[in-house]
């Protein structure tokens, strides 16, 4: 099996205006939603383990305006984003959070576990690695019921690493399943440092053993993560199978809320964020003439009147009555 | 009433039956394991055989050996709408694959808060007694029975598999289906047609006065085989086949043992934490007071399963052990 | 008799320092886990801190997130001479290393007829209440319990984290030692010096006349809350921390349940299935006709861990669901 | 990490004749204690799961003139040719194979999981890729204490697909571990040909994905096996790290016995048998004047010999007694 190679420069996919537009309003919706998330748990008003997605935006925002709703995102703890990116709508998410009866899953999974069928986004795992083997089964699925529907598998650097990334990727590639894994390497993995977990110097070059095409983009770089995930999602879709995807990228605050990064130096997070990629794209937007300043700050104080109001959606509802406690064990009630 | 139309078939043929009948009816049953298709030569001992010839490559899928990506597999396309029957070789190998059944297959239900559904049957071989050693042999439905989310059903007999596997599959749950080796090669009188047997149901295989024996798997037939030994000495024994054990049926049980005041519960896996003191734990609270012995659990010594002969028939739970721990009841 | 000197610590400390004063005794203790050295932090919630400092990297190892890999290199190691203490950060994650763990560590000592032991301590936390979610807090230990060639310990509070560890780490078998992630960061008196706390016996905390409780873990200390409710009402309790399950202390237990003929077992995991069911299960044989009101159990309801406050903490048997129980075995 | 590339043509590694001889001898005493154990599973005398090894005496044997008595072998329920060729010796082994309690591990472990330290067999498992995670533990021992020793961990090619060969390459790269890993690609798992179970054409390739040196050597020439195995081991001895070996076979009676093979072409299997390693390299011996056929005959008659006495032994041998059944569970008695 040879490995497809990428279209490069004047041949990669293209982003046009209105889509462009969109990846930012993704991009900042997720940082907005990341910011006020950090917040909100440091005001002490809702208690729960965050993964900050800070940094990561490009990533799920290029990627997923290929994507129709009907395609099918499988991803982790560190999943808001893609979530988001993928239209799980505001106050669900905000509720289930909050461990809200409003929320995606009654309030039962919490911010580690969302499903949004409707919107496509099955599975938040809180399992290294266990993202990947089921997002096959999706694409499996879909290519039994002879759709053209894909399955994108997010997981980090790190799963890279556990023996579920090996038996998946290789599954898939024998079995040309419409699935694109995207490992979005924040270089890092809890507090190891990407060297010290992983024997080689690039993901993307497992590929090979995989008979699969692999490929490093630069995951903060809306237009290359566009063209990258674009033609993959279109190979996926026309079964030719699998794509493994390694986005570079960096989280500006560590691995869980509260994480002081003592495991990283002053200098590398400091570059990162100067190199924070929503100013960045949106100044290029800007000077590019694709969007006006006005525009997008309109766009901005939207999404920040949306998260408001899902914030206090969610803070009033309901938490869930105590008989969810057994209820959705089994399909039927009162077994056991 | 017309007599039952029967057939001497295995618990083999039995299971292929049902599997077949499902795919038959349902498009959506799909089987996928190790050597499973016709052209690996329909499974290691031929239960999933001619499936893939009948229903097509696509529906019948030998996979590598990669029992997570196995399971994953099985996890999404059942949440994408497919029935599963995904196959573990043996129970032991699913130690492989424990994150994929425990973390996912039975909590997706719950975790989603009821939208993510994952109809699958995993079926998976086990027992002691064919010279395999101690990494083939275990019966470990404890584990399963201990999680939330799957239910567990073990048949002792070809008819009960077929029911069972039918109602398995239709099952809107992960469902783990035990099959044990010893019993998979003696054919029985089975009716032609089968209906779904309902998970969770025992079945009151003999009437009795004195002492309930409860068992399931093969070494209910042990249990038989100890209940006609026992009527020779002039104990009546209620002999209950448990099918499945999560959930189980507390009801039948209870009311069987009310009765007879006294119980043995026999099974293969190690008895320290097995499946029995669940059941003798619910009887002695259930029946305080009304029980004229205490209730008396059988299963394998606190080991591994041995390869020498001598030793591996000395794990397993005989027909004297039972014969014995019924008559403790009754001294 | 001299006053023993003590300081107060917290479960971390206690475990910490056992493994210290482990691997300064012994320069064959090595330790390793993810993020388990300093340069990442000396464990997630700091228990092996210090350690990679004191006693250099090479016997301080981090990992990659390779739960198989790790426990293939600690049973390696430990055939080939070493004492490893391996970290599995949650109890949820040993279901990615069952192979390992339930058909290599525990198993390798019989299938070899004794010639390959594997003196491992395998440690990890786990429970709900910290709002993690169904995957992360689940107790699993009556698996292992059901696993024969494994060791299952959970101490409830400092010292005999302390005593426990030392025993662990020195025992010449794998020994699942599993830490309560409430029970954590609560500061205890303990002595200065703790001796090796003998693995398997149980600890009786509290003489009493009426009923006994059994617990353990962080449950434990909810029982001891129970008890001093019930005092109130003039109930006299026994209170027994198992601290060890496999094995277990079956010779106190008995003895006190003999003495009080009442007795409620608590643990956080799932009821159906655990380790309550194993220990009623014996004491109604070994007491049969002793006890004055069936033997009642306690833990989680059949469900995966929720996620929301409200329902996670209605998951975890309270202190009033301890003193219910006492309270319905004297009505 | 750059791959390493092997030497080749006349910078390989050479057996001097007496090591050849030795090859070959380990080689003939593969094939008639296999030849000896399918004659008497056919009559009825004993009773097991039987892996044949005929065909794939090469490897074991050939690397294993490599080793000290104190390097450490891990390997499969196919593994009876690894474990003759590093020296169990054949009396023991046979008695385990009876289930007797002369046996190498009183018979309680079974022709699936023989064990003899003293000769560095430590492991034989029956779980595909679990031999691959435990050897790292014991090359990691040897590394603490300084010794040169090796780990060999052997596994099929269908193993290669399981997670725990994954974690267990890459950890062994990353802490630059003794282990050399075998892959006795015998072109089947089961009934499942290579291609339908493997995404990559040569498995030798997935070693790059850690970065690690991997070759894919004909498993079934002395002088090449000879030559790979030597240049792994001696840079594990010298602290170089782990090497991916593909050793290139076939076997030629099946899975397990009673195996119909109906899954091959009868074509392949004729080829492959008509190929057989053994008289190859006995007839290149003599026709390199390196030894004389009455050498040799010696040579195996005198294996022979040994083989009828082992089986000789090992039936007039007592089963364990009961006793066995509950010890050796725990390092003390009469737990639980
Ligand atoms: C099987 C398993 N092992 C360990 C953990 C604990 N853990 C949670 S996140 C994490 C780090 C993951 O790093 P990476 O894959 O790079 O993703 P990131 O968090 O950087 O997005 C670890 C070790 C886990 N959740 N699952
Ligand atoms: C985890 C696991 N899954 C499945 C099996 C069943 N099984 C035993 S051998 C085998 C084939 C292995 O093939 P390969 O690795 O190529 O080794 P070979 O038998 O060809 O030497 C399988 C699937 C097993 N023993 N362990
Ligand atoms: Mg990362
Ligand atoms: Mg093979």
């Amino acid at each position: 099996m040879a490995t497809t190679s990428f279209a490069t420069g004047a041949n990669a996919a293209q982003p046009d205006a209105a889509t462009q537009i969109e990846i930012y309003r993704r991009m900042n919706l997720i940082m907005q939603n990341d910011e006020a998330s950090r917040k909100i748990i440091r005001s002490g008003r809702l208690m729960m383990p965050y993964y900050s997605q800070r940094g990561q935006e490009v990533i799920p925002s290029a990627i997923s305006v290929n994507l129709n709703d009907d395609d099918k995102i499988c991803t982790i703890y560190r999943g808001i984003h893609d979530m988001l990116a993928k239209g799980v709508p505001l106050r669900a998410l905000w509720a289930e959070i909050a461990g809200k009866v409003t929320g995606t899953c009654k309030g039962k999974g919490g911010p580690m576990h969302i499903t949004h069928p409707a919107s496509g986004a099955i599975l938040t795992t809180g399992i290294v690695g266990s993202s990947m083997p089921i997002a096959n089964g999706l694409a499996w699925a879909a290519k039994l019921d002879k759709t053209r529907q894909v399955t994108i598998a997010n997981f980090g650097d790190g799963a890279s690493n556990i023996g579920a990334f090996h038996e998946s990727l290789n599954l898939a590639s024998l079995w040309k399943l419409p699935v694109i894994f995207v490992c979005q390497n924040n270089r890092f993995a809890e507090h190891t440092r990407y060297e010290n977990g992983t024997s080689v110097d690039q993901i993307s070059k497992r590929a090979a053993g995989y008979g699969m095409p692999g490929i490093t983009v630069d995951g903060n770089d809306p237009y290359e993560m566009y063209a990258v995930a674009n033609e993959a999602i279109n190979r996926a879709r026309d079964g030719e199978g699998p794509t493994l995807i390694e986005a570079m990228t960096f989280r500006f605050f560590g691995h869980v809320f509260g994480d002081d990064d003592f495991y990283m130096t002053k200098e590398e997070k400091s570059a990162a964020m100067a190199a924070d990629p929503v100013p960045l794209y949106r100044a290029k937007l800007i000077a590019n003439g694709v969007a006006t300043e006005e525009t997008l700050a309109a766009l901005e104080t939207d999404i920040a009147a949306q998260i408001a109001d899902a914030i206090e959606f969610a803070l009033a509802s309901a938490p869930p009555p105590l008989e969810e406690l057994t209820r959705d064990v089994y399909a039927e009630q009162g077994v056991a | 009433m017309s007599a039952i139309e029967t057939k001497k078939i295995t618990i083999i043929q039995a299971i292929n039956e049902a599997i077949s009948e499902a795919m038959a009816a349902d498009p959506k049953v799909i089987v996928l394991g190790e050597d499973v298709a016709d052209r690996e030569g329909g499974g290691v001992v031929g239960v999933t055989r001619g499936l893939s010839t009948k229903y097509g490559d696509e529906r019948v899928r030998s996979t590598p050996i990669t029992e997570q990506a196995i399971m994953g597999a099985a996890i999404g396309a059942a949440i994408g709408g497919y029935k599963v029957v995904a196959e573990i070789m043996l129970m032991n190998f699913t130690t492989v694959a424990m994150d994929m059944i425990v973390n996912h297959a039975a909590k997706l239900r719950f975790m989603s808060g009821g939208q993510t559904g994952v109809p699958i049957v995993i079926r998976m071989m086990t027992g002691a007694g064919i010279s395999s050693g101690g990494q083939h042999s275990d019966f470990l439905e404890a584990w399963f029975a201990h999680t939330p989310g799957l239910k567990v059903v073990l048949p002792s007999n070809p008819e009960d598999a077929k029911g069972l596997m039918l109602s398995a599959i239709a099952d809107p749950d992960p469902v783990i289906f035990v099959e044990c080796t010893r019993a998979y090669f003696t054919p029985y009188e089975t009716p032609v047609n089968v209906a779904p047997i309902p998970l969770g149901k025992a079945k009151v295989t003999q009437q009795g006065t004195d002492v309930t024996i409860i068992s399931y798997s093969e070494i209910f037939l042990r249990a038989t085989a100890a209940a006609a030994e026992l009527a020779k000495d002039g104990i009546s024994v209620e002999l209950i086949d448990l099918r499945t054990i999560s959930p189980w049926d507390r009801e039948t049980v209870i009311a069987s043992v009310k009765k007879t005041g006294r119980a043995v519960i026999a099974h293969e896996a190690v008895k320290q934490f097995g499946v029995g003191a669940e059941i003798a734990a619910t009887l002695q609270d259930e029946l305080f007071g009304q029980l004229k012995a205490p209730i008396k659990r059988l299963g394998a010594p606190f080991t591994s399963v041995p390869f020498s002969g001598v030793l591996e028939q000395a794990f397993i739970v005989s027909v004297a052990d039972i014969v014995a721990a019924a008559k403790s009841t009754l001294a």
